[in-house]
Order: C-alpha cells, then sequence, then structure tokens
C-alpha cells in the first residue's frame, strides 16, 4: 500500500484543546450572571443583550470580509460572541438600542479588528467600547435602574420594553436609580459623609445576590464568583490576576476606611459594588491583553487593583474598571519586556549559571 | 532518595499500552539492506569495501575518519551491490551516501576476538572498542558514544546516569530491553562506569515502567554504587538536562554539557550495545524499534538489523488498520516523519510510528490569542509565543535573543497550544536559517580573504610589469645612447 | 510637601503633555519603536526638559520681567532651550555613541519639541515659583517618558502582528495613542490644582 | 530697545562661549561607523551595489546616503546586522533573501577564453587559456561579473543545491488558517 503523508514539524500529538473550547467555556462560565441578569431588569435587558451580541458578530463578519480573511473560522472561535457579551454586561441595562450597536461596532472594529483581529488586539476590547461610550455618551451610560424582575409586577411588558430600547431614552428619568457607587461619590462630594450616606441603601448581603440597580451582569457578586471559581478549575484562568486584584483593592480599601472611616467606605462594599468582581474574573483576565508570565500577571493585577482604588476614591468617575484595565492593558507589553522567567542554565541576567566548585570538574 | 523539581512539562496519554506486553522479537531477514554512512552526529564514515565485495556479518564496511564520527559494520553476511546515494531516514528525503547489502542468509559473522574480562582492559581500550563498535545513543540523539565515554580526560566526573526514562509516548524498546535483558544492561554500567572512572550510577526509570523498574533493581541488588531510581512521568523527563536536575537538583549552565557538573548520561540500549561490544567484540549493527500508533495492526518490538526498510518493520506488524496521518521515526513529541516507507531502520530509529489524524488531535493552526500556556509548559524557562512571533516576522535575531539557543525543540509547547501554533517548527526554522547563514558568513570571510589577495597579486603584477617596462625603456635609452655614441664617433 | 507630591503627580498623568495636552507629538510617534531608544530619548527629553524650565524660569524672572521684555520671551526661551539641546547632543555623543546613532535627528529636533517651550511658557503663564517650576517641567517630561516607554512597547507589538495594510504603520500608531489617551481620561479630576 | 539688543546679545555669547566650552570637553574623535560598517560588508568588491566598492559603499551607508539593503550578497543576514548597528528598523519581511546564486559553466560551450577568470573578483573560476574554465562554487559570490563577460554565454547563474546538512524546516506558512483538505 502505498499512502502519501504531509511532512510537517512535530510534535505529532497534542492536547484536545483549542480556542474555540476556551471560549465556549468563558461562555459558560458567564451564563449564570448573564441569565440573572435578563431576569432582573426584564426585556429591555433582553433587548440590549441581543442587539449589542448580533451586532459584534455582524462588525465581525464584516470586517473579516472586508479585510479578504477567512470568515468561518473566525466567527466559530466566538471571541466576537464573547467581546459583544462582555461588552452587554457592562452596560446599563436599559440603555437605548444604539448604545449597544455604537459599543460593539467601537469594541470590533477600534478595538480588535484595526490591530489584525483574533489575538493582536493591544487593549481589552470590550473595555476599549466601554470607555468610549462612557466618555461620549455619558448621561445614557449612567443611568441605572432598579432591579424590575421580568413578569414581576410595575415590570414593563414586552411591549414597553420595546419602547425603553428602542425609543426615547429620557423617559427613564422618573425610574432611574443610582448605583451605589455613583450615590457615594454624589453625596460625598454634597459634604455628606458615609454614616448618613450609606443610610437606605442596598446591604452587603443585597449586593452578594446582586438585587440592586447596576450594569446588566455586574451586580451579583456570588455568581460571578462561581463562573470565577468554574475558570478557575478548568485552568482557563491563572488564580494570580482575580486574587492579587481583589486582595489589592481589599488591602487599599481597608487601610482607607481605618484612617478616615467617615470617607472611605471598608473593604466589602468595595469587592461586591461595582464591575470589580466581574472585572477581576473575566475582564482584566483576557489571555490576549494580561502579562504571559506568572510574575507579570501580579504585576498586573496589583496595578489594576490599585488603579481602580485610585480612580474610585479621587477621580472623576465613581468607577474605573474599565480605566484601570486598559491602562494595565497599555503597561503588559512593558511587563512582558522587563519580567521574563529565568531560562534554564543561566541566571536571571541570563548569563550562564556559574557553580562556585566549577573549576574542579573541568581539568585544565 | 530525594528528587527535585523541573519546570514545566506535559502529561500528554503514554499510550504505550499498545506495544508494552509485546516481547522483543526478531525480524525476518530483509532481501535488501541499505545502510546509510552517516547515522550519527559528525562527520560520515569513509566506505572501506568496494561494489561487489562480499562480507561478513560485523565486518567493518565504512570506518570513521574524525574526531567526532562513528563505524558503519555489516548486519549480515553478503555482497555489497552498491555504493551511492538513497533516500535519507529523515523529513526533508535528500539523498545520502548509503551501502546497499544483499544478504547470502547464511548470517555468517566474522572471526570475532575471544570474550574477555572488561575489567583487565586499560580505560583507553574500552574506549576504543566502543568507538570500533560504531556505537551511538540509542535514544535517538547519536552521539558517538565514545566520545562520551572519553569525557574523563577533561572532565571531573563522578556520576553515571542511565536514561531509562523513555518518557515519549508509544515508544517501549526501552522498557522491554529493560524487562528481558536486565544483566546483560546492567554489565554494560558497570563498563561504562568503569571506563568513566565514577563513584556511583543512577538508573532512573519513570514510575509508569514498575515491571522494568523491578528487573533493573533485580539486576543491581548486588552492585551497591548502582542505584535505581523511580523518577515522575513527565514529559520531557527523558531530556539529559533535565533528568540531571530532576536527580541531583543541579541545573547544567547554559550552552555547557552535563559533565560540567561532573555528570555523564547514556541511554541504557547505549549501555546494552557497550556490554556486547567489550566483552564480546560485537559491532552496534541491530537494535530494538517500537512499531506502534492507532494505526498499526500488531504493534511490536522488534529487533531489528540496521538498514531494513521501515516498509518490512510495516508490513511484519500487519501493516494498517487505517490510512495514518503521520509516519514517523521516534516518538511523537520529538520524532521526524519520513518521508517513505522505503527508508531504512538506523542506529538512532526507537520507533516507528503511525498515527491516526484523531491520535494527533492536530488542527489548523489559529493565530496566537497569548494564553502563556506555553510559557507555564516550557521545561527551559523560555517565552515561545514571543520567540515564534519573532521568528516569523523574520526577526531571528529577535528570537535568539529571548534564547532560542536554549530551545531543546521538546515540543511541549506546540503540544499545549490551544491554536496550535506548529511552534517547534517555527523554532526549528530559524536554527536551520541561523546555521545557513553563519556558513554563508563563513563563505564571506573566506571570499573576502581571497578577494584580498586577488588584489594583491593585481598589484604586484602591475608593478612588475611597470617594471619590465621600465627596464625595458632603460634598455632602449641605453641602446640608442649606445648608438648615439658609435654615431658621434664615427 | 504633599502639594509638590501632587504637582508632580498631577503634571505626570492627569495632564499628561502628550495624551492630555498633545505635545511633542513628533518625538511621540518618531522615536518609540524601540524600548531602549525611547528610554534613551525619554532621559535625555527629561534632561533638557528640567533644565530649560529652570533657565528659563531664571531668564524670565531675573531678566524679562526687570527689563520689561516680556516680548522676547520666546525668542529668548528658544534660544535657551537650543543651547541646552546643544549641549545634550554633545553629552549623549560622547557618553553613548550607540544611543547618539539611535535617536538621530530626533535629538537635535528636541529643539522643536513643543513640549519644551510648552512647558517654559506655562511656568511663567501659571506663575510658578522657582521649585513649582523644576517640579513642573521635571513632571512633564516623567510623564512624557512614561507614555513613550508604553507607547515603545505597544508598537514592539504592534510591529509583530497582522495589522492590515491600510492601517499598519502611522494610522495604527495614532488608533493607539487615541486608545491610550481615552485611558488615561480616568485621572481626570484626580488632582484638581 | 536698547535692553533688548543688549540683553539677547549678551545672551548669545554667553550661551555660545559655554557651548564652545562644552564642545572642547565633550569631544568625540573621528567617525567610527564607517570602518566597523566596512568590517561587515562581504568585501568581495564585486560593485553590485553601484558603488566601487565595500569601502565607497560603507561611507555612503554610514552617512545615510544609501539604503542598508543595498548589498545582494551581504542577503538578509547583512541587513539585520547593518539595521542593529545603526539602529534603524526596517520591516524585514518586505526585503526579499534571494536563494544564493553560483556561477556554473557550461563546459560544451566554453572556448577557454580566460574573460571569466581575469574578471573574477574572488578567484573562484579556474582554468588556463585555452582550457575549460569550472567554478569553485565555494568561492564564488554570485556577483555575475563573469556572465556579462562571456563571449559565448555559456556560464549561467544557478541556485547552490540544497544538501542534507543545510536542509533546514521551512518557515510554516503565515498563521492563517487554510483549508487543510482530511484524509
Amino acid at each position: 500500500m502505498k499512502i502519501t503523508v504531509p511532512i510537517i514539524g512535530g510534535p505529532y500529538t497534542h492536547e484536545t484543546s483549542s480556542i474555540n473550547r476556551l471560549m465556549l467555556w468563558v461562555m459558560l462560565a458567564l451564563l449564570p450572571v448573564t441569565a440573572y441578569g435578563l431576569y432582573l431588569f426584564g426585556w429591555p435587558a433582553i433587548f440590549l443583550f441581543t442587539v449589542t451580541v448580533l451586532t459584534a458578530i455582524i462588525a465581525e463578519a464584516l470586517s473579516l470580509w472586508i479585510a479578504r480573511r477567512p470568515i468561518k473560522p473566525f466567527l466559530l472561535d466566538g471571541s466576537a460572541v464573547l467581546t459583544g457579551w462582555l461588552l452587554a454586561l457592562t452596560l446599563p441595562p436599559w440603555a437605548p438600542w444604539w448604545v449597544g450597536v455604537v459599543g460593539s461596532l467601537l469594541a470590533i472594529v477600534i478595538g480588535k479588528q484595526v490591530f489584525g483581529g483574533l489575538g493582536q488586539n493591544l487593549f481589552n476590547p470590550a473595555m476599549v467600547a466601554r470607555v468610549a461610550l462612557l466618555i461620549s455618551f455619558p448621561l445614557q451610560l449612567t443611568t441605572f435602574v432598579a432591579p424590575h424582575p421580568l413578569f414581576a409586577a410595575g415590570s414593563p411588558g414586552f411591549m414597553d420594553s420595546l419602547h425603553v430600547t428602542f425609543g426615547h431614552a429620557a423617559q427613564l428619568d422618573g425610574i432611574s436609580s443610582a448605583t451605589l457607587l455613583g450615590h457615594i461619590r454624589t453625596q460625598l462630594s454634597q459634604g455628606i459623609d458615609l454614616s448618613k450616606a450609606l443610610l437606605n441603601q442596598p446591604s452587603l448581603t443585597q449586593l452578594l445576590w446582586g438585587n440592586t440597580a447596576g450594569s446588566m451582569g455586574e451586580t451579583s457578586a456570588l455568581l460571578i464568583l462561581a463562573g470565577g471559581l468554574l475558570l478557575l478549575a478548568r485552568r482557563i484562568i491563572s488564580w494570580r490576576i482575580p486574587v492579587a486584584m481583589l486582595a489589592t483593592v481589599a488591602v487599599l480599601a481597608t487601610i482607607m476606611h481605618m484612617l478616615d472611616p467617615l470617607r472611605y467606605p471598608d473593604a466589602a462594599y468595595h469587592l461586591l459594588s461595582g464591575s470589580l468582581m466581574l472585572g477581576a474574573f473575566f475582564i482584566a483576565t483576557d489571555l490576549v491583553t494580561s502579562p504571559v508570565t506568572g510574575k507579570g500577571q501580579l504585576l498586573y493585577a496589583v496595578g489594576c487593583g490599585l488603579l481602580i482604588y485610585v480612580i474610585r476614591s479621587w477621580s472623576g468617575f465613581p468607577e474605573g474598571v474599565a480605566f484601570a484595565v486598559l491602562l494595565m492593558n497599555a503597561l503588559t507589553p512593558l511587563i512582558d519586556y522587563y519580567i521574563k522567567p529565568r531560562v534554564y542554565g543561566r541566571t536571571h541576567r541570563g548569563e550562564p549559571i556559574q557553580y562556585a566548585d566549577e573549576a574542579t570538574s573541568k581539568k585544565s | 532518595m530525594k528528587l527535585f523539581k523541573i519546570r514545566g512539562g506535559v502529561h500528554p496519554d503514554d499510550r504505550k499500552k499498545l506495544s508494552a506486553n509485546k516481547a522483543i522479537e526478531p525480524m525476518p531477514m530483509p532481501k535488501l539492506l541499505r545502510i546509510p554512512l552517516q547515522q550519527h552526529i559528525g562527520a560520515p564514515a569513509e566506505p572501506v569495501v568496494r561494489k561487489g565485495d562480499k562480507v561478513l556479518k560485523g565486518q567493518l564496511l565504512a570506518d570513521s575518519k574524525s574526531v567526532i564520527s562513528a563505524a558503519v559494520h555489516a548486519p549480515t553476511s553478503g555482497q555489497i551491490m552498491a555504493i551511492g546515494n538513497y533516500m535519507a531516514p529523515h523529513p526533508s528525503g535528500l539523498p545520502i551516501r548509503t551501502i546497499t547489502l544483499k544478504p547470502d542468509h547464511d548470517d555468517r559473522w566474522i572471526e570475532l576476538p575471544a570474550e574477555v574480562d572488561p575489567f583487565t582492559l586499560t580505560l583507553d581500550e574500552i574506549v576504543k572498542r566502543v568507538a570500533d563498535a560504531g556505537i551511538v545513543g540509542m535514544g535517538g540523539a547519536t552521539f558517538p558514544s565514545a566520545v562520551k565515554l572519553g569525557l574523563r580526560k577533561r572532565y571531573e566526573l563522578h556520576t553515571l546516569v542511565l536514561n531509562g526514562a523513555e518518557c515519549e509516548p508509544y515508544l517501549t524498546c526501552d522498557d522491554r530491553l529493560m524487562r528481558e535483558q536486565a544483566d546483560d544492561i546492567l554489565d554494560g554500567i558497570r563498563i561504562m562506569m568503569h571506563a568513566l572512572q565514577v563513584e556511583q550510577a543512577l538508573i532512573a526509570i519513570e514510575n509508569n515502567k514498575p515491571e522494568a523498574l523491578a528487573a533493573m533493581r533485580e539486576a543491581s541488588s548486588g552492585f551497591n554504587k548502582i542505584k535505581v531510581i523511580n523518577v515522575p512521568t513527565r514529559y520531557p523527563m527523558g531530556s539529559e538536562k533535565h533528568l540531571v536536575q530532576t536527580l541531583t537538583g543541579k541545573e547544567t549552565p547554559a550552552r555547557a554539557l552535563t559533565a560540567d557538573i561532573g555528570i555523564v548520561v547514556h541511554n541504557v540500549a547505549t549501555a546494552h550495545a557497550v556490554h556486547d561490544a567489550v566483552r564480546f567484540g560485537r559491532p552496534l549493527i541491530s537494535r530494538v524499534v517500537t512499531v506502534s500508533g492507532g494505526a498499526i495492526q500488531q504493534p511490536r518490538n522488534l529487533h531489528v538489523l540496521i538498514g531494513t526498510p521501515v516498509q518490512d518493520l510495516l508490513d511484519y506488524c500487519g501493516g494498517f488498520l487505517e490510512q495514518p496521518s503521520h509516519i514517523l521515526s521516534g516518538g511523537p513529541m520529538m520524532g521526524h516523519p519520513i518521508p517513505d516507507t522505503k527508508v531504512p531502520v538506523i542506529k538512532g530509529f526507537n520507533g516507528v510510528i503511525a498515527l491516526t489524524a484523531k491520535e494527533t488531535a492536530i488542527r489548523p493552526p489559529m493565530p496566537c490569542i497569548r494564553c502563556a500556556n506555553c510559557v507555564t509548559a516550557c521545561p527551559c524557562g523560555l517565552v515561545p509565543l514571543e520567540m515564534a512571533a519573532r521568528a516569523r516576522n523574520g526577526d531571528l535575531q529577535g528570537a535568539v535573543d529571548l534564547g532560542l539557543m536554549d530551545c531543546i525543540a521538546c515540543g511541549s509547547c506546540a503540544y499545549v497550544c490551544p491554536a496550535h501554533v506548529p511552534l517547534v517548527q517555527y523554532f526549528n526554522y530559524a536554527k536551520g536559517e541561523l546555521t545557513l547563514r553563519q556558513r554563508a558568513e563563513h563563505k564571506q570571510a573566506e571570499t573576502k580573504r581571497l578577494a584580498e589577495q586577488r588584489a594583491v597579486r593585481i598589484e604586484h603584477q602591475k608593478k612588475a610589469k611597470r617594471e619590465a617596462m621600465m627596464r625595458r625603456r632603460q634598455e632602449a635609452a641605453r641602446k640608442k645612447a649606445a648608438a648615439q655614441t658609435t654615431e658621434t664617433e664615427v | 510637601m504633599t502639594e509638590y507630591l501632587l504637582l508632580l503627580l498631577g503634571t505626570a498623568l492627569v495632564n499628561n503633555v502628550v495624551l492630555v495636552k498633545f505635545l511633542g507629538l513628533c518625538p511621540f510617534m518618531g522615536v518609540s519603536n524601540k524600548v531602549d531608544s525611547a528610554l534613551g530619548m525619554g532621559l535625555a527629553t527629561t534632561f533638557v526638559l528640567t533644565l530649560a524650565a529652570v533657565a528659563s524660569w531664571l531668564l524670565e524672572f531675573y531678566v524679562l520681567q526687570p527689563l520689561n521684555l516680556g516680548f522676547l520671551r520666546i525668542l529668548t526661551f528658544i534660544l535657551v532651550i537650543a543651547a541646552v539641546v546643544q549641549f545634550t547632543e554633545m553629552a549623549v555623543k560622547k557618553v553613548s555613541p550607540a544611543l547618539y546613532q539611535v535617536l538621530g535627528i530626533f535629538l537635535p529636533l528636541i529643539t522643536t519639541n513643543c513640549a519644551v517651550l510648552g512647558v517654559a511658557l506655562l511656568n511663567v503663564q501659571q506663575h510658578h515659583g522657582f521649585v513649582e517650576s523644576v517640579l513642573y517641567g521635571f513632571g512633564s517630561a516623567v510623564g512624557f517618558t512614561l507614555v513613550l516607554l508604553i507607547f515603545s512597547g505597544l508598537r514592539e507589538r504592534l510591529a509583530l502582528s497582522d495589522v492590515p495594510k491600510a492601517f499598519a504603520g502611522a494610522p495604527i500608531g495614532f488608533i493607539v495613542a487615541g486608545l491610550l489617551s481615552l485611558a488615561f481620561m480616568g485621572f481626570s479630576g484626580l488632582v484638581t490644582s | 530697545m536698547l535692553a533688548a539688543i543688549t540683553s539677547l546679545t549678551i545672551l548669545g555669547i554667553a550661551l555660545g562661549y559655554l557651548l564652545g566650552l562644552a564642545s572642547r570637553y565633550l569631544k568625540v574623535e573621528g567617525n567610527p561607523l564607517q570602518a566597523e560598517i566596512e568590517e561587515l560588508l562581504p568585501g568581495s568588491q564585486c560593485g553590485q551595489c553601484g558603488y566601487p566598492g565595500c569601502t565607497a559603499a560603507a561611507d555612503a551607508i554610514a552617512n545615510s546616503q544609501a539604503e542598508i539593503t543595498i548589498c545582494p550578497p551581504g542577503g538578509l543576514a547583512l541587513v539585520e546586522k547593518l539595521a542593529s548597528k545603526l539602529g534603524v528598523s526596517i520591516d524585514l519581511s518586505s526585503v526579499e533573501d534571494k536563494a544564493p546564486m553560483v556561477a556554473f559553466v557550461n563546459e560544451a560551450l566554453c572556448i577557454g577564453c580566460t574573460k571569466c577568470f581575469k574578471q573574477c573578483p574572488t578567484d573562484a573560476l579556474a582554468g588556463g587559456p585555452k582550457q575549460i574554465h569550472t567554478v569553485i562554487s565555494d568561492a564564488c559570490t554570485g556577483c555575475e561579473k563573469c556572465v556579462d563577460i562571456c563571449p559565448t554565454e555559456c556560464v549561467a547563474m544557478r541556485p547552490v543545491p540544497i544538501t542534507l546538512q543545510d536542509w533546514h524546516w521551512p518557515k510554516p506558512d503565515a498563521v492563517v488558517v487554510t483549508q487543510v483538505s482530511v484524509v
């Protein structure tokens, strides 16, 4: 029997892993918190989510088509869906449809495809879109609503919801509700200290379960944690980024809270509110834009945590996850440039190891 | 004994069950043997026989003529049909100098020296016997063993490590050899210890081979200088430098040999060949080859004469179950594809593996997503993704700066890559290209010298011509002057 | 003390010369291909910027103001900056010929780096004292170096990626600079001066 | 007015004086670059770059009058070295690396005129007058001078044959998904 076999380089056995599989696991991990968010904020959230993800897919396909790259394998890798998905989770659930569309276009086209597509982007595409939207449309991006669970009394029905998402956004004024971080920021700027500002605000348990105002997928710390643990168990992300990032924020918050309890909320509030949890497990851990070495990842995560705390506490924005992640994304190449693992048989500086007794092992 | 951890590494499914329980069996005599003259690292051997000669089994066919080279012997008795070029058992399929031998089926040995007690020989005599037998590293690296046994002269050695890790999936030839011929291997080890003048020998066997471990333990029970060590199953445990690190905790300095830290590593199959060569004077003319893989009808361990066509091995194992997607010499991690099944088995072949597409799980490559799995897996502490990106963009110097030359091409990175980037091929390409450039540079230096010589020569010629011209002119002037004087005299 | 620290932080991050004030874009785009050369350029600019801030403040305070020669400000400042740059160029050539080669035309072009003149003029405009001027100059330079370093790291990555032809080179550079600027907006409001 | 003129003059003179001093203390001797570049060039004086020889070419490169890609025999490796020496970055993928070529004499056509071997800068052509010439490929730089001069057009450039020692794995195709036919 004569057969021809391709002559390609080795190895000729492989782990049963692929990019699609990685992306599918991340989506699976996002599923609980997404489902809960969609339930919590009702039809408008479902519409916005659908519009955002669909736009991401279409934008990806169009970009690939324009760049004359093969469309099918890159669409099927799931990265575009995931980008749209993550972006949707960070948007206010009742934001108008065009926020999702513009956001997805920014994420896929400016955030990813101009860099050459999958794996080439320097910044997290979802966070590029999130920051660009926040700066361009501050009103729409900071108008949050209290939870209006699906089918609950007082929640908008299907038709009303169409109006919320695809109609005029101005009607939200009556039912808008601030996020905890936004509320604290406003109160502090008015000279009201935390002992009063935190009255009538969601309790820690509420924050844990996520039954509060906030972005679509950021409210339930517990469900995000569950998804994150799944990714950790599957070894898709390493423990370093989430742990170091959360620990940095917690330590800083505790120190500042001890220094001035009336101005700085304690660690629990910081950890459970805003997009910190989602950021720590799903956004900062983005493989493409985070450092490749363990030490580098620790440094990156500590940097993220530090920046988040600084921006939350002292800058003009109540929430800093997106900014912090973008800033650390920008530093990632430098981190990878300066922090490299030690090469076998070499010192950290790259010189061959020299043993003190080497003189004895080589005869002259 | 305390063992030390190595960095990175992977755990590929070892799939040794396919052939681990098949005893080594001899192959029937093939119709033709094709014996390449370079089956080792170093210079090719020079033929000492001519076309048409009748040779006996074990007779020298080609001798090593330089320091790093190895002799080649006749695997059986027969007639030399040709000395020419034949397809090499190498991915390129380019031709290589090859002796074709037609067996006469008598299988008659050349007259062998009487059996000697190796411990009465001088150290140099042992090394010479190993060199004369044409023994090379049989784990696949094919470095001439005699050179390694002579390291005693340049290094202060204390330990001999026997590599029985066999960390490549599928391969079971060392496993079977240790199970079946433990005493012979042990004798070889003792001879090598003697030749190297080391205090101890450590036989390292991965813990997925309990039978081999037991056999070697039993064989070595009487010798307290020889220890059998159970090392964890983890690829690439069989890499010389990493095995030494596991056993001693010491890293071999970059660009140096394990001998620099007083250790010499040999394969267990090499020890067996040393036993044959030194005690009985039998050259290396055959070896054990594992024929395995999902596409093979009946996986087996075969005792094969050097020069046997791979096709014969496949036929003997019942051919293919299904069409293989790859046929390799060696294991799936570091083995190489063979260009055709007509190529011969050589000294470094430890396996012939035919894999199905499902087994290899190779997919079309996608762009790197910087997941850093390769960084975690690399046993050498490199950043494969960055090195490959530079090789891909033609920045070879950049790849070298990142440690390309410290890469052992073990394939751990490519094994775990979810994007299926052919990382190892990038590194092999870059290394090969750099070697070519070095050679080109060498040539450039040479041509520069020639050009300068030529410039000097031409300058000389011109000068000589000028001088000749000058002389002629002076001559003419003198003649003229002489003529004038005669004229005036007249 | 805190005040000075905040001024330094504010000029380096919040009011970054490159990403927020959009000064000094020429060397920012020009000398950011390699991390090492970016670091060299950053250090050279730091030296020039700080020294120029000091020199121009002295000139302003002791010469221009007493003699009522405010109209000569830009002229004299450029003269001083040019001299400092000349000096730096000679020093770099002496100390590190390799860096001199790498920086090439961009080294003398620090003269026309608008960040240097900009900082000197802003010092006057914002009525900074001597120490404040030094810190303002130094802080700006640190911000410049930081951003140049970050950008060079990003561009080294870009050089290895498959940027579509239409965007390769300067276009993608500007896009990245824009995104970086976007990220730096997170610092806005951090230090209100 | 007077104050302005005086102060500017004083400033100019003072700065000029300081710079003059500085230039004395920070003086650098000559341009060592040209010699270093010449060291890197092939030195076969083949003239394919358009300059009369390697020294002239090195001079031109050192003064940025010539591209670092001008030397065909040096190939990609030389370009890389020059780029790192001069600190310029070039898109290496755009530089075409031609397969090395050597001259080959078609002995059936050669009339032994010796013109080629007088031209060869590295004495790579062997043979005497009225004898067939052959090429020593190890010494041939592929400068093509002999091709141009040969009256019978019997010299041709051929790629150097690949041997087992020279072979290396080819570069994998750019990471773009290709349709791999499944067997």
